[in-house]
């Protein structure tokens, strides 16, 4: 069993092996990062693939793509997701838009990891899930998994990508134990993975809300309701197709994601499907719009919970 | 010298109290009463109380991540303070934003930020909006040495100097930011270079030695506060504890941490009033004991204070 | 009859007459700003209300914040939507935040204005709609007006609330002609506008869009579909009783802005309408994700046209 | 002296072709053919040319929104450049980047950029990519003295220095942002002072000598791909014309814009040559008559080049 953290260490270990023009750049990554998910980089790749920066995330995330344009392939770490505010014009005027705005002169090669989400009550500004906000940007990949296998996999696809690739790493699961193959294969951008099968109704959700939504389905299969639970995996390209599939077969879909509802990525699914599947009935569970709190009363008061998917479901099936 | 005798207690007392809250938060935390991050100044009190000390109740604050002591230094209210640590109700942000996240508006604190170099352009922006109003108040921005490698450093110096804005920039060099030490990624000759080259001039100072501290705040605040427009104090200093409360900042040479807990502010400047006859080491020791029975009266109360009722995590976000 | 953008520039010298506390700040703003809608500014205020920055976006947002928590009502300009995206940290992380982490203290009462959209084939950095992203941050008001009496009226509002509020200059209609009322009166937020009354379908937009769509409304007409159409003007509070209750009568819900359609803001009003009023036909007609490209028989194809509006409407009656 | 005919003639060439290209981009655009803004740098050809004109064909540079002539002088091609701004299918970005992002990577051009100083972090990062890589080309880095105020500035220069990068940052100071007066909004001693202060050695030139700037890229190109760490070229000069094409700049005194059209730097390299006797009055002539056809050739053939297909719009977002 390896951990979340060690196996996105050990997929970008695998990776700065294999090829010789992927380096990171990030704070404190010579000293492992923040999370340990570079530990011992330096020691084996050196000070010049594995550069600990200044305080300067609009370079960080600038000279990624400028070293990108060259012909390396940069893993952009910004420490904790909400920093990556200070590196915006970077990410989104260029990074998003380099490629088409050059008609494809341009290889924007670059891993853009952002740790997200709720941890440790850590407050308004080191918990933010603004996930869909990329989803709606055009020119980039959105990948945000939830379980050690499928990190690594999807964080080796995005490291070969010619794509930029937003990795939204899940920081409250890198504890989270799984298995992950000796050799780490990369795994396709855009397919759902299908965790639980059900009958009742189609929870779709992603990331760091996994565990809860699975604990929501035990609660649930406890009264007789049994809930298929698909891990979308990816944002963009996201799979409507094994959403859609699903949502068909239960006839109910319940999206559920840790951040805010109003404008979520969840908004988009349900909209999708009102759309292209109409007569599914839809719901969705997220937080309200109001900034993480740092009192674990208010934090839990507003963060989604199983409880609350349960509700939300049991809410669902009775219309 | 007996002059100044009450200013110098004054810093004394100061100090001690920064240190015996941080401490007493730090014991707090290790016992599982405060959640989340919490990143303590301990070594670095004398840039806070002797800045502070120069600055009237209208004067504004702004802070950063390390922003217990600008915060006490500036008058807020510790039962207010450590309950906020601790997540309750009677925090001075009502436990939504924790230690990093201190403010307390009612004495000109304007707020620790999560976001390094984040108090800068609010700062400036509060002095913009003090000469404005026609207000004679001054700003102060406390940051770090990390802080001068963003971008708002350079923004916020440049606008400073065009407007000549009421503002004092405090730059806390402890050396290091996070993991990684200042020398590490910092390349020039540094802040001082740095902030004349914007228009704002710039001295440095001993940090550890809060009665230079305070002779230099003092001169510069009256310069800002009389128009001279912004200028910049570079404090160096040295953060005795890791980066957080759980970090033990390993990485650094004993050798180098060990002769910098010998600079310590407050045994520096008890061992210069002692010299100089300002007070007994009775003496010395009892505001620390006071100090320390303060905090620990705080964390007690705080540790017994109720927590927010949940249904205000829903309030503050909108005011209208 | 007045210009949008002459309506705009009247109603924040309205407010710069009536209290002292306004001001604005931004690049060339002295010189009567990029479109002239602080035309004379300088002259009548003076160099301390009427301030021309540095471009340094940073300070420009984080200083606005800043001078209002002092007291002052900061109108901070950002000359071109895009470019907020240099002062991320201090709208996101800063102003959306304050009041809430500290717990009330701070009174953030800023408008921050941000032209935004196609305009004059501007390309990929100086025409996004990113609109939608700020619906779902917490902390904000979003106010996207298209007419001259209602630009003027929710700038008035803007400038007198104590809240942050995001105010998204339609600067491809700022030539567009109507009445302004000699004492502009604040235009509460969140009440959509209706601009058209009819059964077949409803429609709802936003912003630079209307014209297009009350275009696509006359040749529905024409073609016997008559449309109920609602100006949303704000996206944040927005209007969803008004929205819920035209739809009912219709049955049918299209939803059109200029944004990119995943994603988009359009994605929430679907959202909401599907999980609350069931059985109602909804579709959206936005932009493909993709980055809006310089020559303009490239913008012409991806952008949202009256006669996409009218196609999506006619499929979605045939549905 | 005639050891420098070759190259001043083809400094020469090279700012008249960037004139010419202009000129005729200019009558253009108010015939209606280009779409979108345009920014011209007529006035400010000296620094393109003598910069460039020191580069190989792998260096890499990066630019602003008025980047015609740094991209002509790197090589771009004059017909993908004009069809470019034409919004044609031939542009080097297919009509997709329009003026203010005109790229050929083919000859190490890396963009113009529509954003003040987003191509600092861009231009740094490709210069590390350089090095990472082994090679000994370097990343020259034009922007306008408008950029010095924002962040990416400070970051990416202390950047550079930190880890020694073959980048020459080049400052195109026409003392103009916009609509507002450089000095109205740039505090301190300026742009020198500040690349100092952040580990950055820097030089002033004269922007409209173009036999200067020549020498001074020369000399520290040279610095910066021997290994020496980054270098900062300061260019004074001044823009002809408004911030775009359809600004007349009224409020610049006529008598400053006078002056300065005195400076042209064609027409002193032009007297330059002809005094030394490196080339006669007429030979000049011909090199302008010849850029001039050579870019309305360009202009007739862009106004006839197909429109790209719309079904274009939707390649190129993803490459994958
Ligand atoms: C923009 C941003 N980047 C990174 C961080 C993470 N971080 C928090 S404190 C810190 C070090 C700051 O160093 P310094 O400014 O010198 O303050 P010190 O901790 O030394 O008191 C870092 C990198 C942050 N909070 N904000
Ligand atoms: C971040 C940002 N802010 C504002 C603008 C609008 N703008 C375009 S060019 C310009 C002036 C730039 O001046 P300078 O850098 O000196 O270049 P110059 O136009 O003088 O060649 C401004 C403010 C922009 N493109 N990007
Ligand atoms: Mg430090
Ligand atoms: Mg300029």
């Amino acid at each position: 069993m390896t951990s979340l953290v060690e196996a996105l260490r050990l997929a970008a270990w695998q990776e700065m092996e294999r090829d010789p023009r992927v380096w990171v750049l990030g704070e404190d990554v010579a000293r492992g990062g923040l999370f340990g998910q570079y530990r011992g980089f330096l020691e084996r790749f050196g000070a010049d693939r594995v550069v600990s920066t200044p305080i300067s995330e609009a370079v960080i995330m600038g000279a990624g793509l400028g070293a990108a344009l060259v012909g390396t392939r940069p893993i952009i770490e910004m420490r904790i997701f909400d920093f990556v505010m200070c590196a915006m014009d970077e990410l989104v005027n260029q990074i998003a838009k380099i490629r088409y705005m050059f008609g494809g002169q341009a290889r924007p090669s670059v891993v853009v990891r952002m740790p997200h989400g709720l941890w440790r009550n850590s407050a308004a500004q080191h918990s933010q899930v603004l996930e869909a906000w990329f989803a709606h940007l055009p020119g980039v990949v959105v990948v945000a998994p939830s379980t050690p296998a499928d990190a690594a996999g999807l964080l080796v696809a995005a490291i070969r990508s010619d794509d930029p690739v937003l990795f939204f790493d899940p920081k409250n699961l890198f504890g989270l134990e799984g298995e992950v193959p000796a050799a780490i294969a990369p795994m396709p951008f855009g397919h759902a993975r299908q965790v639980r099968t059900g009958d009742a109704l189609t929870i779709v959700s992603w990331s760091a809300l996994m565990p809860a939504v699975e604990q929501a389905a035990v609660t649930l299969a406890a009264r007789g309701i049994n809930a298929e639970i698909l891990d979308l995996r990816c944002l963009w390209p996201w799979d409507e197709a094994a959403v859609t599939a699903s949502a068909r077969r239960t006839g109910r879909l319940l999206v559920a994601h840790e951040a805010v509802e109003a404008g979520g990525f969840g908004a988009e699914i349900i909209a999708r499907i009102a759309e292209h599947a109409p007569g599914i009935r839809v719901a969705r569970c997220g937080m309200p719009r109001v900034p993480l709190p740092f009192s674990p009363p208010l934090e839990d008061a507003i963060k989604v919970t199983p409880a609350k998917i349960v509700a939300a479901a049991e809410r669902l099936l009775a219309r | 010298m007996t002059s100044n005798a009450g200013q110098w207690l004054a810093l004394h007392r100061s100090m001690c109290r920064i240190r015996a809250f941080e401490e007493t938060a730090l014991a707090a935390h290790k016992a599982g009463n405060i959640p989340g991050p919490l990143h303590v100044s301990i070594g670095q009190e004398g840039v806070a109380a002797g800045v502070c000390l120069n600055l009237r109740r209208d004067d504004r604050i702004t802070s950063n991540h390390r922003g217990h002591g600008h915060a006490l230094a500036k008058g807020a209210g510790v039962a207010g303070m450590m309950e906020e640590l601790f997540g309750r109700a009677g925090g001075h942000c009502g436990g939504k934003g924790g230690s990093m996240h201190i403010a307390d508006f009612s004495v000109g604190m304007l707020g620790a930020n999560g976001v390094v170099a984040g108090g800068i352009p609010i700062a400036v922006g509060a002095a913009q909006g003090i000469k404005l109003l026609g207000q004679d108040s001054i700003a102060v921005c406390f940051f770090g040495d990390g802080a001068i490698n963003r971008g708002p450093f350079l923004e916020g110096l440049n606008w400073a100097a065009l407007y000549r804005l009421p503002v004092l920039f405090v730059c806390e060099d402890n050396q290091v930011a996070a993991f990684t030490a200042a020398r590490d990624v910092t390349a020039g000759p540094g802040v001082v270079a740095r902030s004349e080259a914007l228009g704002v001039p710039a001295t440095t100072v001993d940090g550890n030695d809060v009665v230079a501290v305070d002779a230099l705040a003092a001169r510069l605040a009256a310069d800002v506060r009389g128009g001279a427009g912004p200028r910049l104090l570079h404090a160096m200093t040295y953060r005795h504890t890791g980066h957080t409360s759980t970090d033990v900042a390993a990485w650094r040479p004993a050798d180098e941490v060990a002769a910098a807990k010998q600079g310590d502010p407050i045994a520096r400047l008890e061992a210069r009033l002692i010299a100089e006859g300002l007070a007994s080491a009775a003496e010395l020791a009892a505001v620390r004991d006071a100090a320390l029975a303060e905090m620990q009266a705080a964390r007690t109360a705080a540790l017994a204070a109720p927590w927010p009722d949940p249904a205000t995590a829903y309030t503050d976000v909108l005011g209208a």
